[in-house]
């Protein structure tokens, strides 16, 4: 057992993050919900690897598994960087073009009720998780209306009336897995979010004065920040250990990716709404970036799968386990 | 102790309903809200019919133009107009429930001849520059300066949150006269024109992607000495003086609509698809519904209460604060729970076919107007702690 | 209208709180949980007239209301009394002897699965509150088995393998609104949990000193402290709210008395609760008071009913209001 | 990053899997634990069985006459106990986790030779004497004090929360040298042996009504100075050492017994009734167990991080702190949850006929000590806050 970040695992996250850094700043994200995707940021996004990291050596891709994966995009995440970055990751090695940045695809889980597809605007293909298999579809032929409103100004999303058909690219358990993997890599984004919103609103405590003193020297603003700390740090052990398990294709797996919603969710929308309190009436406004961790959250936390939907598979998990 | 209206208030209820079930359906449909003139022009026309009814300035003594109602003939306007889907009071809300009553309390005589007639009837809006980017919570820590120059004080500075001042007429404005004193001793109230040279308002979105709000610079703008209410450094107990006609009904309106949001989301979880079946279905989400419903009657109790206690005076403390800490708390609860119904749904600030979700996703957002303006959660328990509990002060 | 106490409620409350504060100190209820009910007290009990105060003068009452009895509720629930205080007062009028104190009445609402009453090792009768119904049983001829470790040790409890059946007193609308008093009357005794735990906990803030300063200083104490103040002020609007609408037999009583159950028995949970975290070592010892409230305020919220259930019916409420 | 077993890590829990298997059925069922003396002798036999087998002192270092077990074979040692249903440690808790290892740190040769072996085989029994009922939180502030006297201490004073203290033959002690230093430099660390003259103890009952603690009472008890560990006044970084010790598997087994509680409350939510049909078919009952056990797995995970990280040094303040704080939360959830399904089956303490309901009911009010003791939520909060994150410190 050595369950902790090693060496490699840190240094990519540390060169994502200031990749990140440099070329993804926040204004991007709000640039590419107004103006759409730039298309010359997600190939330098590809070029980082981002979409091939569990691509073998031999298809250009790091030979690395699904912990990198969630590695990664824990800093995506936290970076509120644009576009399907999930389902491009999905489809590298399944669509052309996708792990290079070609081409654009988007992903949704085939649901009950309206269908919102977030990155579809931007995208080349749609690929659809179905509950048995996975499905390909071309963007152009998918007639939905762009929704005029989201809630993540950051997220253009598309109304669909159906989920539209496509080629079958995958059955069984290759189906499965797929499915599992966009679950927890959406997770490891909220974790992100948890993490970010937590030193943002640490940052603005140590700043911001009220009453001649800074507003982090109040125990009150104290506590809900060591709240916060504490829900990103139970959320990060849970996601890495369901990418463990994922890549392990343990049979725990199953119960261990949906704890990872569950705590990744719960934490996201927790310590995103805390940032944007602590951040008081500038907090409030458009103008500061507090509300667009929220909203993200809101959109990641129902992004294939939910956290109450995830809760409940960990309760029949638990079931089965007593059987 | 009774909830029952007494005999003449049911008059009054009655008397009022006859009048609101005539007027509002002759109303014109409200304008777009981002056309803030046209908004306006709609806010003043209703206010002019309320005004002829008799109904202006509900709460204002009848000397000076007021109904002189009592805060329980209050509580039932506010309740009848919510219940005959009434507009709200739109851009005369700081004339009427601020600026107004402040100038009855401590303005002088010319003062109130000549800005009262036009609050009343709608033709004159006021804005409220009081908080600054600095100065939130701790609204006493302001630093717009005033410096006098003869009989004019010329000001400099930033206001924050001066919800109308793009179409104001004034602005009920608090700036720094004397930067040497203890912050609550340097300050003063003043009537700033809002067509005074050196004014720039700018507006402010809010989460909500609204621009409900606006920020105004002020650059060497020149306010006659005439234009003040109450002392110079005084100004700070002027404002305060505001608070006193808090009758407990200042969150009646948005109360009473959290109830429908609540009645809605109850009617859109028949109806959206849960799992195998309807959201209503899930025990767990209908016991969280009715858990919020049960919170709003209990706090719709409390205003009730604070009301009957607001008729002999000031509203209590412990009920004002855990009323609006509460409140909050509800209706973060209630987004939250709003946004697990509407699933997938609840990704769009719009209304989708068939489904009202707008106002929920809206409502989940407003949560933080809730819980940060007038006074945070965690100022709210400060004086909870500090002022009914007499637990020590934070230095 | 006039939502607040008169001068005659106000003399009621403070009246019957200094007569528990000089007869019925915490000691009393953990005697009575031990050697069985002081029947010498009972008897002052009834004396002050706590059981009568809604029977007709012509009956030896005080021809008050239920809004009455809920304000007295709440200084008997702050007080800890012992004994089947709801049972007793249920039965003046019904049960002979029951509202003199001469005869002691316990009681019970019909639920599925385990039956355990409390109370009834001291009672002379059982009343039991079925859907439909109430009868009396005479308590003699129970069978059942006292519980040696009791959650509440001031509530004895009997376990019963089935609700015996009895005389037939009350039926339809009467029944009714007899489950209804006995609903909210525990939510009454629950509110004062919630009151008393508050002022406990302030109490203690303020003298205990930790680090060289009273705990009271602290903004995360004194933030609990507000937290408990406006739980417990929010649901007296509630409880009282609820007394006044069973008093007019509102149609909304239903609604009423089911909200006045939610918000009592979470304020006086999570208030009891918190008190015994601020009384932190010593609110963990048998010795302190501070866990006798939360026990019986566990008692109290499973007793006539429950926080869920009346959750759920605030629902059902709700939605036929829509209809 | 890795959760699977090494090779060598396979092998010595295969061996001690071997172990348990055999020697756990030939233990004698556990005295009534309301018997302190039998309670003992069984926790000496349990003891003795481990120390032959090589398993006592599992993470003291060889020298001293532990097996020398890395964090991570600690780890599999009370995995592999707790799966085992191996009885717990038992009153040698802090002779095997507290005393002996400071001893090892801090005390002489002699002082070793004479204690460590009888810890380690069992026969010798610690308790500790560190809080006291001004000193909770605050452990600093403690006020017992010793006053030298030739080469005696003469200690006065009382303690609270000595476990095991009614069996216990020596106490590890803290104790004021110098009352007028800053309270963190007049404390010294003492070995008390029970059979002193001066000491009382008298059973502390806790909420749960379990005698499980004691406190401790000292009348002018006479301590060898030759009994002190490490330096007169500077017995707070002797305590403090203690804290290094510790590998992240403080909670281990009762987080393994939380974990067999969710279990079972998901079993009994099958049987208990709740409305129309079993608790288990209301979909907010069953997320709720779902998100404990998704909480619980988490904390477990956090563990296993916490353990590789003091493989290589101690385990950081913000895995410590967090899983502590989060911990005592998921256990008053828990313990709440489980109230609500078992609704009047709660009302005991013990077990009904065909319902194990004793261990929930006692359950939840466990979830006091585990938020109270060991650095209550609230100190959690503020180490968090200062120490990880760098705010500024309460005075």
């Amino acid at each position: 057992m050595h369950f902790d970040l090693d060496a490699g695992q840190r240094e990519l996250q540390s060169a994502l993050t200031r990749f990140c850094h440099d070329l993804f700043p926040v204004a991007v994200a709000r640039e590419s919900g107004e103006k759409g995707l730039d298309r010359g940021l997600w190939r330098r996004l590809a070029d980082m690897g981002v979409f091939a990291l569990a691509l073998p050596d031999s298809d250009g891709g790091a030979g690395l598994t699904v912990v990198e994966q969630v590695l990664a995009f824990e800093v995506l995440g936290a970076g509120l960087v644009p576009g399907p970055i999930v389902g491009s990751t999905l489809a590298a090695g399944l669509v052309e073009g996708a792990s290079t940045g070609d081409v654009v695809v988007a992903a949704v889980t085939a649901t009950d009720g309206p269908v919102l597809v977030p990155g579809l605007r931007d995208a080349d293909w749609l690929l659809v998780l179905h509950d048995d298999r996975v499905e390909l579809v071309e963007a152009a032929g998918i007639h939905g209306d762009l929704v005029s409103r989201p809630l993540d100004p950051t997220s253009p999303l598309t109304r669909l009336d159906a989920i539209p058909s496509g080629e079958v690219l995958l059955l069984g358990a290759a189906s499965d897995a797929l499915c599992r993997t966009a679950s927890l890599l959406t997770s490891a984004a909220l974790l992100g979010i948890a993490r970010r919103t937590t030193e943002l609103a640490t940052d603005y405590a140590k700043t911001r004065e009220q009453y001649g003193r800074t507003i982090g020297s109040f125990q009150a603003i104290k506590h809900m920040l060591a709240d916060m700390l504490a829900l990103a740090e139970v959320a990060s052990a849970s996601v890495h250990a369901a990418g463990v398990m994922l890549a392990d294709t343990s049979a725990e797996a199953e119960r261990a990716v949906a704890g990872a919603r569950v705590l990744a969710g719960k934490a996201a929308l927790h310590n995103a709404a805390t940032n944007v309190q602590i951040h008081g009436g500038m907090g409030f406004t458009w103008e500061l970036d507090a509300h667009l961790y929220l909203k993200r959250a809101r959109l990641l936390s129902v992004s294939h799968g939910n956290v109450d939907a995830a809760a409940e598979t960990v309760a029949t998990q638990l079931r089965g386990a007593l059987q | 102790m009774e909830l029952k209206d007494s005999e003449a208030d049911a008059q009054f209820r009655k008397e009022l309903r006859v009048w609101l079930a005539d007027v509002v359906p002759s109303l014109p449909s409200p304008p777009d809200p981002r056309d803030r003139w046209a908004s306006r022009r709609f806010d003043e026309t209703w206010q002019r019919l309320q005004y002829d009814a008799g109904y202006a300035g509900i709460a204002w003594p009848k000397a000076h133009g007021g109904r002189g109602a009592t805060p329980t003939e209050h509580l039932i306007f506010l309740e009848e107009l919510a219940r005959a889907d009434a507009p709200d009071v739109g851009c005369g809300f700081v004339g009427q429930g601020h600026a107004g009553p402040t100038l009855i309390a401590e303005g002088s005589d010319e003062q109130r001849a000549e800005h009262l007639p036009g609050i009343l009837d709608g033709t004159k809006v006021w804005c409220q520059g009081f908080s600054e980017p600095g100065a939130g919570s701790d609204l006493a820590g302001l630093r717009t300066r005033a410096v006098r120059d003869g009989d004019e004080y010329v000001v400099t500075g930033q206001k924050i949150w001066t919800s109308f001042a793009q179409v104001a007429d004034y602005c009920e404005l608090l700036v720094r006269t004397d930067p040497d004193a203890p912050k609550h001793k340097g300050i003063t109230w003043l009537i700033l024109p809002m067509s005074s040279p050196g004014i720039e308002v700018r507006e402010l979105v809010t989460l909500q992607g609204e621009a409900e709000f606006a920020e105004t610079y002020l650059d060497e703008v020149r306010v006659p000495v005439a234009n003040r209410v109450g002392e110079e450094n005084d100004g700070w107990r002027v404002a305060m003086v505001t608070l006193s006609f808090e009758r407990g009904t200042a969150f009646v309106p948005e109360m009473l609509e959290s109830l429908r949001l609540v009645e809605d989301l109850a009617r859109l979880s028949e109806r959206l698809r849960r799992g195998r079946g309807p959201a209503w279905e899930d025990a767990g989400i209908r016991r969280e519904l009715g858990t919020v419903a049960a919170e709003l009657d209990a706090l719709w109790a409390l205003t009730k209460r604070n009301v009957t206690r607001g008729e002999s005076g000031t509203v209590p403390i412990v009920g004002g604060s855990s009323f609006k800490l509460y409140y909050a708390d509800v209706r973060h609860r209630l987004g939250d729970l709003a946004m697990r119904v509407l699933d997938q749904a609840g990704l769009v600030l719009e209304d989708l076919p068939d489904l009202t979700v707008g106002r929920h996703v809206e409502g989940s957002l407003h949560a933080f107007a809730v819980s940060i303006a007038a006074g945070s959660s965690q100022v709210q328990r400060n004086i909870l702690a500090e002022r009914v509990l007499g637990l020590p002060k934070e230095r």
